[in-house]
């Protein structure tokens, strides 16, 4: 066991999976000699060599697509975005190939790849380096989408990803690429893919969070102490495919739903979290399903991104509102 | 080496057959065994009798639109014949040709267009990917099957089709761009059929040909006769070669035509003149191997008349067998979209069936 | 007047503005000399010239994006993409900068453009050609999304979107291109964006359809006809911004809510809509909002449409469900 | 005409000064009068030391992220001074010098990269567009912005930036392909600085020079020393030309390198070598331009301590306003969404400001 930050543990993760499986391939802008810009795969080129972790010209397209043409012939590529917000050039391979390639042929290829990319906000960057683009996956069927909020999650996620034999986006709160460390099992284990974690149980009210609100939701669970609210906490941890039993049990038992989000408002998770509670869970509702997101606006540059992100304050506020709600 | 020989820049273009089937320059006449020379010709006749067959199914109501090959089949069976086995084929949308070559059957070829996913599930062995719909994004497919073939040392190429338009694409760009950065095993052929739809090749870019594009990647380019089957059976032995040595991506521009309409949903009256047409004819690719074939005594009039009777009968047959199958089963809509089914995904299908069964019963 | 399709409607809507204001201009793949694939554009570049309607190369990221250069210097660009499948190429313009450059430029640059596109399902065609993508416009901050479902709000609906101050994505319903005509009245008029249009009153229960499902949807209401089920008929019109006073008024009058659209199931306009009423009508739901929509798979090829096409019948199945649902 | 001389095919750069200051091409030296080559120079230092300073401002944790400028001033500066004042300059992200040569104020530039939209919103008659973050993207912008200047006959031209590692994008090729059909009066300049971040020209592209990426869009392309502010000022000029005439796009390769950092948050050392960084010391497009005006008696040390000390004051005293500004207002990142707010949005914000009352009293 080591402690290590969530950033070490993916890292270690891809070092991991690059020595057991020689078809393991890792690239992207930068992330060959130097190891990314934030470092993720630092080291790796130095140990696996330049066939395998190597540097892509800056072409997103290129990226995604190439590492659809390598899963296709026997790779199992984990291509890296260097921030999602330039994900957007690689979107169509990503919609119309990755997500159908295994349907449009019956099952003859599939296609087997990772795509990383650091994604949210609070790190006082440039322009499209802190959105939270969740919906634009989780609405495309044939993806997976999985956000780790833990070091252990993260390996034990990546594991699961690279072995996955469908592509999986692999979002990551680079917010707290460093904020914490963690005891991190030194050998290969896995997270599975489509199980949220109950991180604490409760009886009074159901709040869901993922990547870096979990931390936030946290932090406004301490806040909330002595508040005498039983909240139970679940961590998503995969957004697509979404474990909506999970989720649905708690709301069956809590009558009560909070969702957490750092997306815009409209059309986010919790806006699909919020439906199926009620499709599913109508009668067991004692009060409005609630959400906490940021605003409908473009996610602003440094100096007013406060007004957009969604933080502990405001979390604990809504949990009081939602725990206070009476018929 | 053709590849250096014909200089895009100087507008030079490499032909071996002219149009009347002779062979204008022998130095690169390549050397092709009988029966492959054989195969090559019956293939690009199964494809234009398919191809004409389905213009007709589809004008009866019976088949849906589809992209017809007829003219540029030299483009295709050319550059399939000079793969190997283990080679891949990455197709555009209008490779139907090749795609038989490569062993996709006809019925396969024909479900696809009839709208069946089935049609895309190549037999085991057969390294073809899909139709490839949104224009130039299988060119990096291609590089990155290259990629892969490369680092694994499988000895084998990836071959793109894309269309004079989709070289307008910044897919097109990152794909050749990359391929080459890496000296990924790539050969791409661009059939230059002079329209996107309805739009002339000059209205696409202002290049004087698609082959000088290469330039930009620092790779060699070249425009060849199209509708020259051993022509393009050359420069893709070549450019295979230079492949698996480790030299890098080629980019070839088969200059061609495209007899047929766009799809069976376009009226290309609209955009071209019928002399255009007529003169295009005159270069007809199957007319012109078959004179070439004949003069080397591998075919006459009987074997042809034979061959387009058995065709004929092959096509209707086949078409018959794909009429036959139906309506896709509900199943297939759900099962393929993940390797295994999710939960959510799972209750959804039970959830519709659930319908399906009580709207039944009222 | 004069009687005209959906398609004619928005041909007569772009002559008019090009006839009115020089700045309006016209382009795409195959929109210039023949037409447009659907011939949607037919007869302008004659009538205008070929400065102002033309075909351009198959570039979609430089279409959307020369038209947003143009419109920040001063024309009013009309873009078509051929099929909103195709769309993708160019979503990184429309979403890092269409949606954007007022925002970021404090007012400075807007992008009054229009971007138009056929879409959706029931026409029998190739892959791609059938999706209905409105979250991937509606999830964006910035941009506008219209849709109409009938011949007179096409018309005001692309005259309102050419005259509007920011960018308007224009989704048209192919599927309905031709299937019927209406009296259109010949002068300029506008439908203003953002207002919902209450098609029929009704107490018993709110049914919000738009495009193509509008008509799908009044099939299944006339199959219902001796049901004695009194439903009040929304057409959205515009999707985004989403007129959610009228949904949500026509809620806490009825008590129930049913979407209806052809969109995949998770994360949809649907979505939205009943997490809305959730959270503002909760009190008023006599029944969990539902919806129709297609399942969260690839849109099948045509042999296998019919599985996932949201069709009258299921529409009046979901309509009866609704309105026998009793807690 | 410079254009047609250079062939970057057989590797030719154009270049009027040498790296001390000395005319080596006396044919191509532009007639510049006086007091523009002044007001270049000034333009020049004034970038450098705000640049400096900025980076100091950065490590004393005032300034956030930013991309600094270093090195590749005559690229910027050259071609704006080539300019008219209608004409348009769209940038990518690290022209903080052409955009100051182009009427955005210091305290604009600062105040962007400070983190506040404001610093984008350039006065009334500038026409310049904002910071482009997403690589590629703007070339179709200018491209857009050009043919509209075209079309609408404004007698202007759209001048757009991009860097050596942005020709790799897809949106460099569309764009590019797009202008040259429809003749815009587009001039497309790539700072090739040797890098993106840490990747190195060679591993983006395979092709000899950037410049030659001209021949796939058929235009003329030129690789020119970029660091010789009178050869970019000619290159720019004669592609002005072109463009108002109606002859379409000119790409122009300014050979140059950045000597800082890729921003404030890259560590530079990781991927090159102090001797490389030493040896395009001696290049500094500074000092050339300098020591050419020493010698044509424009300029002289004191001038030079002067201008220093005034730009060293000029600039801390415009941080120490942009400092001053503080954060954000609630109103501003709402009311810029839509040129109207939609009322969904207006209730959006007035629950959050009901919460910040609330939450304030509590
Ligand atoms: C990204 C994308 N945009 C638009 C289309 C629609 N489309 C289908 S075929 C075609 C023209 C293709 O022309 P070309 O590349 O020359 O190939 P050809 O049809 O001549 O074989 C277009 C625009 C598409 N399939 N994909
Ligand atoms: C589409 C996109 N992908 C990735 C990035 C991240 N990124 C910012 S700058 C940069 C390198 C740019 O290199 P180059 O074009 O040579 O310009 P330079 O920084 O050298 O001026 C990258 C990859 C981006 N901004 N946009
Ligand atoms: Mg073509
Ligand atoms: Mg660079």
């Amino acid at each position: 066991m080591a402690e290590l930050t969530l950033l070490q543990a993916i890292n270690k993760a891809l070092e991991q999976q690059m020595e057991k499986d020689k078809s393991v391939v890792v690239f992207g802008e930068d992330a060959g000699f130097e190891g990314g810009v934030f470092r993720v795969t630092a080291g790796l080129q130095k140990k696996f060599g330049e066939d395998r972790v190597f540097d892509t010209p800056i072409a997103e397209a290129a990226i995604v697509g190439n590492a659809i043409g390598m899963a296709i012939n026997g790779l199992k590529p984990v291509a890296e975005i260097q921030f999602s917000g330039f994900m957007f050039p690689g979107y169509n391979q990503i919609v119309t190939h990755a997500a159908r390639m295994r349907n449009r042929s019956r099952g003859k290829y599939g296609v087997p790849m990772v795509v990383r990319m650091p994604y949210g906000g609070g790190l006082r960057a440039l322009e499209h380096h802190s959105e939270s683009l969740e919906t634009l996956f989780a609405h495309i069927p044939g993806l997976k989408l999985v956000i780790p909020s833990t070091p252990y999650d993260a390996k034990g996620l990546m594991i699961a990803a690279i072995q996955d034999p469908d592509p999986v986006i692999f979002m990551e709160p680079k917010r707290i690429y460093r904020a914490f460390k963690q005891e991190v099992p030194d050998q290969e284990y896995k997270v599975e893919i489509g199980k949220a974690r109950v991180v604490k149980k409760g009886e009074g009210m159901t709040v869901v969070a993922w990547g870096a609100m979990m931390r936030e939701t946290q932090k406004a669970l301490k806040r909330l102490e002595k508040e005498n609210i039983d909240v139970e906490l679940i961590d998503l941890r995969t957004i697509a495919p979404l474990d909506y039993d999970t989720v649905l049990e708690s709301v069956k038992k809590t009558g009560r739903l909070l969702v957490v989000s750092e997306q815009v408002k409209s059309l986010g998770i919790a806006s699909e979290l919020i439906t199926r509670a009620n499709e599913e869970a109508f009668l067991y509702l004692e009060a409005p399903p609630m959400r906490v997101t940021g605003h409908d606006i473009t996610v602003p540059l440094p100096k007013g991104e406060h007004h957009h992100m969604v933080d502990e304050k405001r979390i604990a506020h809504t949990i009081k509102k939602l725990a206070n709600y009476e018929v | 080496m053709i590849l250096t020989s014909f200089d895009p820049l100087k507008k030079e273009q490499f032909q071996v057959l002219d149009k009347d089937g002779k062979v204008v320059n022998k130095d690169y006449e390549p050397k092709i065994d009988d029966d492959t020379l054989i195969h090559m010709y019956k293939t690009m006749s199964l494809a234009r009798v398919a191809d004409i067959k389905a213009l007709q199914y589809q004008r009866q109501g019976r088949m849906l639109t589809f992209a017809p090959v007829q003219g540029q089949e030299a483009a295709q069976i050319g550059p399939m014949a000079a793969l190997d086995k283990k080679d891949w084929l990455v197709p555009a949308f209008r490779e139907a040709a090749a795609m038989l070559y490569k062993g996709v059957t006809l019925e396969q070829s024909y479900l696809y267009w009839y709208g069946n996913e089935r049609g895309s599930q190549f037999d085991e062995g057969v390294n073809v990917l899909p139709v490839n719909v949104p224009i130039g994004s299988q060119i990096n497919h291609a590089s990155g099957v290259a990629y892969a073939s490369k680092i694994q040392k499988q000895d084998a190429v990836a071959l793109a089709y894309i269309g004079d338009g989709g070289t307008s694409h910044g897919e097109f760009h990152e794909g050749m761009n990359f391929a080459a950065v890496y000296n990924a095993p790539l050969i791409t052929i661009v059939q230059n059929n002079q329209y996107a739809i309805s739009t002339p090749r000059a209205k696409q870019t202002k290049s004087e040909t698609i082959a000088q594009k290469a330039v930009a990647y620092g790779i060699p380019g070249i425009q060849v006769d199209g509708n020259d089957v051993l022509a393009m059976y050359a420069v893709v032995k070549e450019a295979r070669e230079r492949a698996l040595k480790g030299d890098g991506p080629t980019l070839i521009e088969a200059f061609t035509y495209r007899l047929g309409p766009h799809t069976t949903s376009d009226d290309p009256t609209i955009y071209r003149k019928d002399e255009e047409v007529e003169e295009w004819k005159t270069k007809d690719p199957l007319i012109r191997f078959r004179k070439y074939l004949t003069n080397k005594k591998l075919w006459n009039k009987d074997k042809e008349e034979a061959l387009q009777e058995e065709y004929k009968k092959l096509v209707n047959d086949t078409f018959k067998k794909v009429e036959a199958s139906g309506l896709v089963e509900l199943d297939d809509v759900f099962k393929y979209n993940y390797a295994e089914m999710p939960r959510d995904l799972q209750k959804q299908k039970e959830a519709y069936e659930a319908y399906l069964k009580e709207s039944e019963e009222n």
